[in-house]
């Protein structure tokens, strides 16, 4: 059995706002096991990007409302922001959306990194920047962006230097969230590669890569988990999710991707109709009824359990069997 | 870098240029002509006609085309010839002005830069600290909204009358002969408290507003949020969002020097206090125009050449500038 | 064969960096190519490509430096004050849904802009919105009163579908209009797209950077670089048969779902500039942009 | 739907009417403003008026004292506060609006040879210091009044408003609604109307009560050096009254600070809306 480096259990983080609260992350169970990337796929507002932040850094207006996200067996929820900051970076970090501003434009990026790892009592003498170059040279970056200030680096370059200041303290868990998204396709698949290869370089224990394109995870992730509207739909590996998935939503979301031997004229992929539910004050049930067609009365009343359906393979979804068995969707 | 001073320095050459042809035109074209009655205040001064008759030829040049007026202006401008003061006939305008400058200097200089960096300070703890701020931020609004010489009135009362314990009136006792010597030095400063403090005070809330707004936007910034992540101690990332928060409040420094030049004329006024500020209340009350036209070159000047350092300063302290990424001028 | 109403020719934009510098960049450099009558275009890109430029210069809400866009054989940079008769017929969809509505005014306000400006009478307004939002799967009642921010991206683009529909246009320039919608709405706002398209003859120039959904919808394929229109040519010839080094590179990045990267493969995007300028060389014989095979041409050198 | 309901479908409102400071400061401005309008009618005495004896303490006769005139301070400062309004909508209405325009068309044709022209302007002015502009302006002319120093200070007031509307300006003319309303064949006018102007509302708000609240004290300053209205009283200038005739060292505290108290607390309330509505427009300042 290998050792989980993550295991999440009925964890709700809530937004509050004075409308009440958005229950963005709402009895989530998953855990995450050494050496594996995990992907996190979904539509915008699903969750995915407040459970990446939520697990490194719960700010306001996000709360902390129950459940586990044990970290090595320490459930990090309940750590005093004090505790927390010496298990950030090092046991978990992250690589953040906005790479294009995370550094701040009056310091050099070599101050930058000799501040942030003295915080977590390493001195950033000469040797360290070895380590640092070495990194450097593993994203094909020039060892001369240390004495630049970020705005002399291209939007590129910030993203790759971003990714190796992140894993600078090889973290046992790296949160990767949005990484590709605001790059161009030939960037995207390089960054995507490289995060692979910090894992099997063992630079990082194993990551959590977050992102709304199912095809790059299919790429490089693991296991993918499939959120929507703050609850998850299906946990499988990979090729289970993309070739046999069983939750509708899965396979609605599935069958609407551009493939590369499809085109409009021979055949119509075809979309989900209608749009995600306001998490404002939601209640009980299936979040996915209102756009399922094999929704059925215990959909409204009760929210579906998380059910392991065969080894590895975690759906919610209370008629999967009916779905299943309709090669028509 | 050279190109950013040089923008700026064209830009300081054209407002210097068209402040002197202001300065020429006003007096030439308001309604009222108010040369004539410049020239009817003439008539009662004792030998004057000798004087008038050559000042109001090379300064005005009635009789020659407006050009050869208008030159004639610069060409008496940049020999220091700037009239004689009717106030303080037959003392030369240059004169004057000289002479009141370094009590400007001794006032102004210290209150700007202490109130700048004290209210930076304080400004910047009141925008990371919700509970000073609810205590600190009143106080800097009244600060602020405070006209210079009613603060200055409020001194006066509770320390020069009430209390009695410092002088209310002028830069040094009417006793003492100014020279470089303890003595007066010690009674200058008995007498420079007041009105130092009364400036010092005002700009200090602008300061603090100032800063305590850019630094909660800062702390707000993504790469506040990313060291953050990265397990940084809030002192660390306080220290990055004040060396970014300082940038706007050095430019605000500069564009608040004519403001500040207002405010500390108005508080010479209240403390009688020989500068720029009573000279030019003064030259008003008397309708002395030469000597107001003085005054306004020479408030000119300074505050150009005020703008100029600042502008340099911020050139060292902005790598954005130093790169020329920024063409914001 | 269908007939050509745009033709693009020779098209430059250059842009000068900083006011007072002379530097300058060539956003567009040389580019041809004709809009038919009932065709999907595919303007494929990375950022700083020029692609959303193009789009911008045929909306005319750029003057291009140089060269020619003819609509309907008139030169249209040449006439260049009589845009309403043009806006009639040629219309945009941009890219950021809710930045394309002004959050302060009712949904209706897009509609009734153009009944305003283009459509001689108001007859039949409120049928012919009805009829387009119906075509789009919208329900009327329900939308018009409604506040940009009330809608999602999808609905949204779907809307400026319908108003495309409603002045019955002849192109349309989509600039990303799918790349901020979710993957489970983009394809359905495509294929409205393609079924307007060949129901009604309308042209799309479908500006991306999305290679599998550029594949998915159109019949031809422009791939840009730096400015430069590289590759052009049938659709299926240009994704199964690349032959500039750049056209190589974009479909090697595509994540394709089914079918992984080759992990061996050493994969840098740098390396590109390189190919592409050997590429350039070695090509000795041929110059220029020429067609490789029938309704297949590369350029070959600068 | 009940009214919290509706008000909670309008965010700005609903936020602004829970801040604090709004509140606070919104309550000061109206019941100095009411004060102001219906100042004549609740004043005891004319502001010339020899009211009492000189030298008087406040008390229920002279709720501000009395001048070394014999003067009713109260009176005069309700008359002087119509005044320092009149200044504050009138320099400040001024600067705005100029500031605005200028903004606006520097903005929209920004790049162009008129936005090089207008920010050259806007940057000379900045740089002159506004204080010294007014005094020579204000010493040439024979006859000021309350409206032509308030045209004076705007006049002078605007280049930062103008700087702070071009940014404002340009960002909103990238946006895509521009675009969309540009092949709707709308024309410049109307962009600028709707599409532009409109989506400044919330910021041309804010800075117009800055700009009001710089209008007031720059005339003060003005009335204290002497370059004020020639006619009539201001709380400047009551002060300026105040301080030329020792009142401080005579220990007539009332004569030469009440005033100022007044305009102080005016000009804090004004401070106050304007980060109030700053917190409520910027939702990242918002407080849960």
């Amino acid at each position: 059995m290998t050792e989980k480096i993550l295991d999440v259990k009925d964890l709700k983080l809530y937004y509050k706002t004075l409308k009440g609260y958005v229950k963005a992350i709402d009895g989530i169970n998953f855990d995450i096991k050494r050496g594996e990337i995990l992907g996190i796929a979904g539509e915008s507002g699903c969750g995915k990007s407040t459970l990446g932040n939520g697990l490194i850094l719960l700010k306001k207006p996000l709360n902390y409302i129950s459940g586990q996200a044990n970290l090595n067996g320490k459930n990090i929820m309940n750590l005093k922001n004090k505790e927390m900051n010496t298990l950030r970076f090092k046991d978990i970090s992250i690589i953040p959306q906005f790479a294009m501003d995370a550094f701040s434009p009056t310091k050099k990026i070599k101050t930058f990194i000799s501040d942030i790892v003295s915080q977590h009592n390493i001195n950033p003498d000469e040797k360290f920047f070895d380590k640092v170059r070495e990194r450097l040279d593993m994203v094909n970056l020039n060892h001369s962006v240390l004495n630049n200030y970020s705005i002399e680096l291209s939007g590129g370059m910030k993203q790759r230097l971003v990714m190796v200041i992140s894993t600078l303290l090889d973290p046992e868990l790296l949160i990767c969230d949005e990484v590709t998204s605001a790059l161009d396709v030939s960037s995207q698949r390089f960054v995507a590669n490289m995060i692979g290869d910090f894992r099997d370089k063992k630079i990082i224990g194993s990551a959590i890569f977050i992102t709304h394109d199912l095809s790059i995870l299919y790429q490089i992730a693991d296991r993918i988990m499939v959120m929507y509207a703050g609850h998850i739909a299906e946990i499988a590996d990979s090729d289970t999710i993309v070739k046999n998935p069983k939750h509708p939503y899965t396979k609605a979301l599935i069958s609407s991707l551009p493939k590369n031997d499809v085109q409009y004229k021979d055949e119509q992929l075809s979309g989900i109709d209608g749009t995600p539910p306001n998490l404002l004050n939601i209640g009980e049930g299936c979040r996915f009824r209102f756009r399922c067609k094999y929704a059925t009365d215990i959909c409204a009343k009760q929210t579906p359990v998380q059910e392991e359906i065969s080894s590895g393979h975690t759906l919610a979804c209370w008629n999967y069997k009916k779905a299943g068995s309709d090669k028509n969707v | 870098m050279g190109k950013y001073l040089r923008k700026k320095l064209i830009i300081y050459l054209i407002t210097f240029f068209f402040a002197v042809t202001l300065d020429w035109a006003i007096p030439r074209f308001m309604p009222g002509d108010p040369i004539s009655m410049l020239l009817a205040r003439f008539n009662g001064l004792e030998n004057s006609s000798d004087i008038v008759r050559s000042t109001f030829t090379k300064s005005f040049g009635l009789d020659q085309p407006l050009i050869t007026q208008y030159f004639g202006f610069w060409k008496s401008l940049f020999t220091g010839d700037l009239g004689i003061s009717i106030y303080l006939y037959p003392k030369k305008v240059s004169e004057i002005i000289s002479q009141a400058l370094i009590y400007d200097i001794l006032l102004l200089l210290p209150a700007i830069l202490l109130s700048w960096i004290v209210g930076n300070k304080l400004g910047a703890r009141s925008g990371v600290n919700k509970k000073v701020d609810n205590i600190m931020m009143p106080f800097f609004y009244v600060l602020t909204s405070s006209p210079y010489f009613w603060f200055a009135v409020l001194l006066v009362f509770f320390f020069g009358v009430k209390l009695q314990i410092f002088p209310v009136n002028g830069a040094y006792s009417n006793i003492m002969i100014p020279g470089f010597n303890i003595q007066f030095i010690l009674d200058f400063l008995y007498h420079w408290v007041l009105p130092f403090l009364s400036l010092f005070m005002v700009m200090l809330g602008g300061w603090a507003i100032g800063m305590r707004n850019m630094i909660i936007y800062e702390m707000g910034s993504n790469y506040s949020k990313y060291m953050e992540s990265l397990g940084s101690s809030e002192k660390l990332i306080r220290k990055y969002a004040f060396r970014n928060a300082i940038l706007p409040q050095v430019t605000g420094l500069a564009l608040q020097l004519g403001t500040i030049v207002a405010g500390a004329f108005t508080t010479e006024i209240v403390f009688s206090y020989p500068g720029i500020g009573y000279i030019l209340l003064k030259a008003l009350l008397n309708q002395d125009y030469f000597l107001i036209q003085g005054c306004f070159l020479f408030i000119v000047i300074c505050v150009l050449v005020a703008n100029f350092l600042v502008d340099i300063v911020y050139m060292l302290i902005d790598p954005r500038v130093r790169f020329s990424f920024s063409g914001e001028v | 064969m269908s007939e050509t109403i745009m033709k693009i020719d020779h098209l430059q934009k250059d842009f000068s960096i900083g006011l007072m510098s002379k530097k300058k960049v060539h956003a567009v450099n040389d580019v041809s190519f004709d809009i038919k009558k009932g065709e999907i275009i595919s303007l494929i890109g990375e950022s700083g490509s020029g692609k959303t430029t193009i789009g911008k210069l045929i909306l005319r809400l750029l003057r291009p430096s140089d060269g020619h866009i003819y609509y309907n054989d008139k030169d249209i940079t040449t006439d260049y004050k009589n845009k309403r008769d043009y806006y009639k017929k040629v219309q945009g969809i941009f890219q950021d849904p809710f930045a394309s509505f002004n959050p302060l005014f009712k949904i209706d306000r897009i509609f009734d802009m153009i009944f305003k400006n283009f459509i001689e009478s108001d007859k039949n307004k409120k049928e012919k919105i009805n009829d387009a939002l119906k075509c789009v799967g919208m329900n009327p009642e329900f939308i018009l009163r409604k506040y940009p921010h009330q809608l999602s991206g999808g609905q949204l683009q779907r809307l400026l579908i319908a108003r495309a529909l409603i002045m019955d246009v002849d192109v349309l320039v989509a600039d990303e209009l799918i790349s901020m919608l979710d993957a489970s709405t983009r394809i359905d706002v495509l294929n409205l797209l393609a079924s307007i398209c060949k129901e009604k003859g309308m042209a799309v120039l479908f500006v991306t950077h999305d290679l599998s959904l550029g594949y998915y919808i159109s019949d031809t394929t422009l791939i840009m670089h730096r400015g430069n229109l590289v590759e052009k040519g049938k659709t299926s010839l240009i994704y199964n048969n690349p032959v500039h080094p750049y056209t190589q590179m974009l479909l090697k990045s595509i994540p394709d779902i089914g079918k992984r990267w080759d992990k061996n493969e050493k994969f840098l995007p740098e390396d590109i500039n390189k190919k592409i300028d050997d590429f350039y060389k070695n090509s000795d014989i041929k110059k220029g942009f020429i067609e490789v095979e029938d309704d297949h041409k590369v350029l070959f050198s600068l | 739907m009940s009214f919290i309901d509706k008000l909670k479908k309008n965010d700005n409102l609903y936020f602004a009417l829970r801040n604090k400071k709004v509140i606070i400061g919104a309550v000061i401005f109206l019941a100095l403003l009411i004060t102001a309008l219906i100042g004549p009618i609740i004043a005891p005495y004319d502001y010339e008026e020899f009211a009492g004896a000189p030298y008087a303490n406040p008390s229920f006769q002279h709720l501000m004292g009395t001048s070394i005139f014999g003067r009713d301070v109260f009176s005069q400062v309700l008359y002087g506060l119509r005044s320092t309004f009149v200044v504050g909508f009138v320099g400040g209405t001024l600067g705005t609006v100029i500031g605005l325009i200028i903004g606006f068309f520097a903005g929209y044709r920004s790049g162009s040879m008129l936005d090089e022209i207008l920010m050259m302007m806007t940057n000379i002015l900045l740089v002159i210091p506004t204080i010294a502009l007014l005094i020579i302006l204000s010493a040439y002319l024979p006859y000021r009044g309350v409206i032509t120093q308030s045209m004076i200070i705007g006049f002078t007031s605007w280049p930062w408003v103008a700087r702070a509307v071009r940014s404002q300006t340009l960002s909103l003319r990238n946006k895509e609604f521009v675009n969309l309303s540009r092949i709707s064949g709308a024309s410049t006018f109307k962009i600028i109307k709707d599409d532009i102007a409109y989506n400044m509302f919330s910021y041309v708000f804010m800075v117009y009560i800055l700009q009001f609240a710089g209008a007031i004290l720059t005339s003060v300053s003005l009335d204290f050096i002497g370059l004020g209205p020639t006619k009539g009283i201001s709380l400047g200038l009551i002060m300026q009254d105040a301080v030329n005739w020792n009142a401080i060292q005579l220990g007539m505290w009332w004569w030469a600070i009440l005033p100022g108290v007044v305009l102080t607390v005016l000009v804090t309330s004004l401070y106050f809306i304007n980060t109030g509505l700053d917190e409520v427009f910027n939702p990242t300042l918002r407080e849960m």
